[in-house]
């Protein structure tokens, strides 16, 4: 394992000691329990939304705290939930009257994490909604899975209900607003190689020197199936048809379309997936009007990339185009 | 001979050391069909609640000490198995509430609130291949034991043999819950982490009755 | 080798057509010879700035281009410098008849194929000037090297030399304002591996679980010294001594620092070495005033990271702070 | 026997047929002291080269050929090789210019010209670890050979082994010049994958001189 860290067991902790360093003025990172946060918060009357997970992911959720998307982040160690009690105290944190949106992708861990504590939240007076992601098509979501898995549509998630909550619409608002993105967007992922996790030290999963995963998702987990190295356009092929059958997308349709590198995939070759995706999507009638291109949900130095996509309307192009200002994501301030 | 704070403490302290010494192995598996994390995550929380536990006034009863473990396993060990061990032992504890000694009966309804608790948060069934498939066997060899009228040891003993056989059984199944449950067939002649760290778990309180290493 | 490519030929056209796709309004692609330009381009009056080189470094420099920063990118082949055609496209294109800047990073073959360009457009009537950045401290600069190389800190001479365009500065003050940040920019290298080039098919150097390269540069060229791995905060001390004291920067100073990924190092990690860095800075009296911390000149799928500095006065640091608008650093519209 | 335009053409086409076969080999040089990608600047600038000169006029001089070789390699190579191979090229034929038939004399003077057009944008010397290594003692041995009256076959025949040593003899030096100079001590024992083009360039006129394979 070659990793520039000093110890598995420290460096979410120092990651964040660096975080608070480079974003003085825009975040605020809280030890014990640990989470970032606004350095503004609490805003009072705008509600607020809160998101965490198993750290490795960066820039999610982190990066996406500021102004117009999260007010919150809570990071748990590489690749595990965070306990409730960061949770609730990022929560308790950036209320401001208005209540709170907890952002959850769909993990048992997350999920039984957020809920204690939005329990312990509301028992201290403080309204908590929740919103599921779930946006990767590569699981069958059936009574036989534990649902499919929040992977990077999340990022659309969060920009587009920060985007609600700083307009200022109420808690029921911004909820319904994220559940219509959520169930608007779809997402599958692809590795060429392993990411390894730090006390773990060796690598999630064992794959040959001419292999890919198909439907990976973000923590290593296996995924689809397992076939041999394709050229870039076959792979993009594949993990599209699924996503666009899945909602189902179709002719006339406007998408925002976001080509999200895993980790250790070079920007170059992001944007020949691009391409082809916005290609193969224009020849079945579907117009990309907003994109994305970059490392924005990762699987630590994981090689490999997803695709989702949102399907837009008038007013969620007008939220995902208003202004946003946090470390990952800044456009319009 | 009944049970007492003696042995829960004695229970958590060599849950704790045998986490720690099966650390690798719980990673290894849960490598195979989850992301890898089950070892560190349970050894995270045990060896918390070694801390606290030290802290812990001596005569506090074993309600006390399981719900010392139940607040400190939920505070630090996160991902699924945190929440779902976490209840358990909440409801383990309320399950024995002002018993100072535990008879078989308190101890099969130690265990079945425990059961109850994963349950409730994780809404499994046997078979579907996640730690229920340990608790469950377990809870009922512990009540036939005790309607045997074995031993407080005799019937940890059969609640760990069969938490065991448990976790084995999982190896032929496709999981429905938990991160296995994305693999589908995949995850088949693959044991599952969670029902391994269950049988440790008690095998271990098993052990701290009879004194055994 | 494993990539997301069609074929090592193609790939650099077909990132091309990515970007014309993903970034309309931003950017205009030329194809034969190849440039990325602003949509907007030429500004009328404007000093245009003109960066390029071998292709694999992304976001530099098309990740660069637009409203206060770079007008034009030239990208060669991977690894290789671009000739002297698509340079002089770009020149011509971007004039807004107040004269070019070359931006051109110390490499021989960068630093030829600019100035047969530069030639080509002052045969054309367009006024050239360059400057040649070099901050790379692993590299000794002596009569008996090609000189230091130009690396990371290239991307602190593009950002405030093109603020100073941006407000109206002539050719011979922004020549000078580059050359100054140039001159205050010093940056040193670490690779954890190495990266492999599509048409090689190989990695470019071999290197050991437990090595590390230091003083790597951008194209896998060696370093300095092979070393055993160590914990991140001693490599992140190993090269920040060199670059601390070679300018020398000294207590009282007040400095801009990036931690740039030089590919596949995961966020999480850079932000690590930032903690280190801010730390050991502001114990010998360095101040971090500004900072920037991400992939922004990489090395393919290359782990590893730089750090660079660049010593801060009120002008520079208002011109970095004035609005930037591309692809890849965007703030304040 | 003076050479013309067919062996002008001859050596561009054995120089682009030489650099494929050896695409992998100056590949490897490359990488290990340099960044990788000298055998494909070449073969992508010789490419193009032979599709150019498919459409040069059949009756181009021989220093028109040398021209059409330099542009495109100016504007298909890039990276250092580029504009110091299309340099040498130019100020080859402008060495040549308006012979139909070079004899001993106008080849020394081509080879000369070229070195000193490397020397002109690149400015290394003899023991740099460039192309150089291999141009310098090339043009020596053709001066030699031409003064003692050698044909034009031996002249380039001296110039070619003379390029060959040269480049074997960069393996013991520490580069001053191009990336590997980067390297100081390590890049000694390596040779240098400009040199290696170099003699394969002038071994293909040679070649081309005696119509041999
Ligand atoms: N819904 C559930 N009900 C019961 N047990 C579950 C459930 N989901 C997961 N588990 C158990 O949790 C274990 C995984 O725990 P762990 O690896 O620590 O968490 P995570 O899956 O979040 O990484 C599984 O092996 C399984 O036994
Ligand atoms: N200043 C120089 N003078 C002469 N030859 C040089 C000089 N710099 C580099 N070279 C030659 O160029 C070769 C490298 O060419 P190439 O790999 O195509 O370009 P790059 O170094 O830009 O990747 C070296 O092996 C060396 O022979
Ligand atoms: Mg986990
Ligand atoms: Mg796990
Ligand atoms: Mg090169
Ligand atoms: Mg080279």
């Amino acid at each position: 394992m070659k990793k520039l860290i000093n110890d598995p067991r420290t460096v979410v902790a120092e990651a964040l000691q660096g975080v608070a360093l480079a974003h003085p003025g825009l975040l605020t990172v809280v030890t014990g329990p640990d989470h970032i946060h606004r350095a503004d918060a609490p805003v009072q009357g705008k509600v607020a939304l809160v998101s965490g997970g198993g750290s490795g992911h960066e820039p999610l959720h982190g990066g996406f705290v500021g102004y117009g998307m999260l007010d919150a982040a809570v990071p748990g160690a590489v690749f595990t939930s965070p306990t409730p009690d960061p949770i609730l105290a990022a929560t308790l944190a950036v209320d401001g009257g208005a209540g709170v949106l907890h952002i959850v992708k769909n993990y048992t861990g997350d999920v039984l994490n957020f809920e204690t504590a939005a329990d312990l939240a509301e028992a201290e007076g403080v309204q908590v909604r929740a919103v599921i992601t779930d946006d990767d098509v590569a699981v069958k979501d059936s009574l036989y899975t534990a649902g499919r898995r929040g992977v990077a549509g999340t990022v659309f998630v969060e920009k587009i209900a920060g985007a609600a909550a700083q307009r200022g619409d109420d808690l029921d608002a911004v909820t319904a607003i994220a559940q219509r993105v959520n169930a608007a967007t779809r997402s599958m992922g692809v590795a060429l190689t392993a990411p390894t996790v730090p006390h773990a030290g060796e690598p999630s999963f064992d794959i040959g020197d001419d292999e890919i995963e198909i439907g990976i998702g973000i923590h290593g987990e296996p995924g689809r199936e397992r076939i041999a190295l394709e050229p870039a356009d076959a792979i993009v092929d594949r993990i599209l048809a699924p996503i666009v059958e899945d909602l189902p997308f179709a002719s006339g349709d406007e998408v925002l379309l976001l080509v999200n590198g895993m980790g250790a995939t070079p920007l170059i070759e992001l944007y020949v997936a691009f391409r082809r995706a916005h290609e193969s999507l224009a020849a079945q009638g579907i117009t990309v009007t907003r994109s994305l291109v970059g490392s924005y949900v990762t699987s630590l130095e994981m090689q490999g990339f997803s695709l989702s996509l949102l399907k837009l309307d008038a007013e969620l192009t007008e939220l995902w185009d208003a202004p946003v200002q946090t470390a990952a994501l800044r456009w319009g301030r | 001979m009944t049970l007492g704070r003696a042995w829960a403490r004695d229970w958590v302290g060599r849950s704790a050391r045998v986490i720690a010494e099966q650390r690798t192995r719980l990673i290894s598996l849960d490598r195979e069909i989850g992301d890898g994390d089950h070892g560190e995550n349970m050894e995270r929380g045990f060896q918390a609640v070694v801390v606290k536990l030290a802290d812990l006034d001596p005569d506090a009863a074993p309600a006390e000490v399981l719900k010392l473990v139940a607040t400190t396993l939920i505070s630090t060990v996160g991902g699924a198995s945190g929440p779902l061990y976490g209840t358990a032992y909440l409801k383990a504890s309320g399950a024995i509430a002002g018993l100072e000694e535990l008879d078989g009966t308190a101890l099969v309804a130690l265990l079945g609130a425990a059961r109850d608790g994963v349950v409730l948060r994780g809404k499994a069934e046997v078979g579907d291949k996640t730690m229920i498939d340990a608790w469950t066997p377990a809870v009922e060899a512990a009540g036939q034991a005790q309607a045997e009228g074995r031993s407080e040891a005799q019937i940890l003993d059969a609640a760990a043999a069969a938490a065991e056989s448990g976790s084995a059984s999982t190896d032929p199944l496709v999981a429905r819950k938990g991160r296995a449950s994305y693999l589908g067939e995949r995850a088949v002649g693959h044991r599952d982490p969670g029902s391994v760290s269950t049988a440790l778990i008690l095998r271990a309180a098993a052990d701290a009755a009879t004194g055994g290493t």
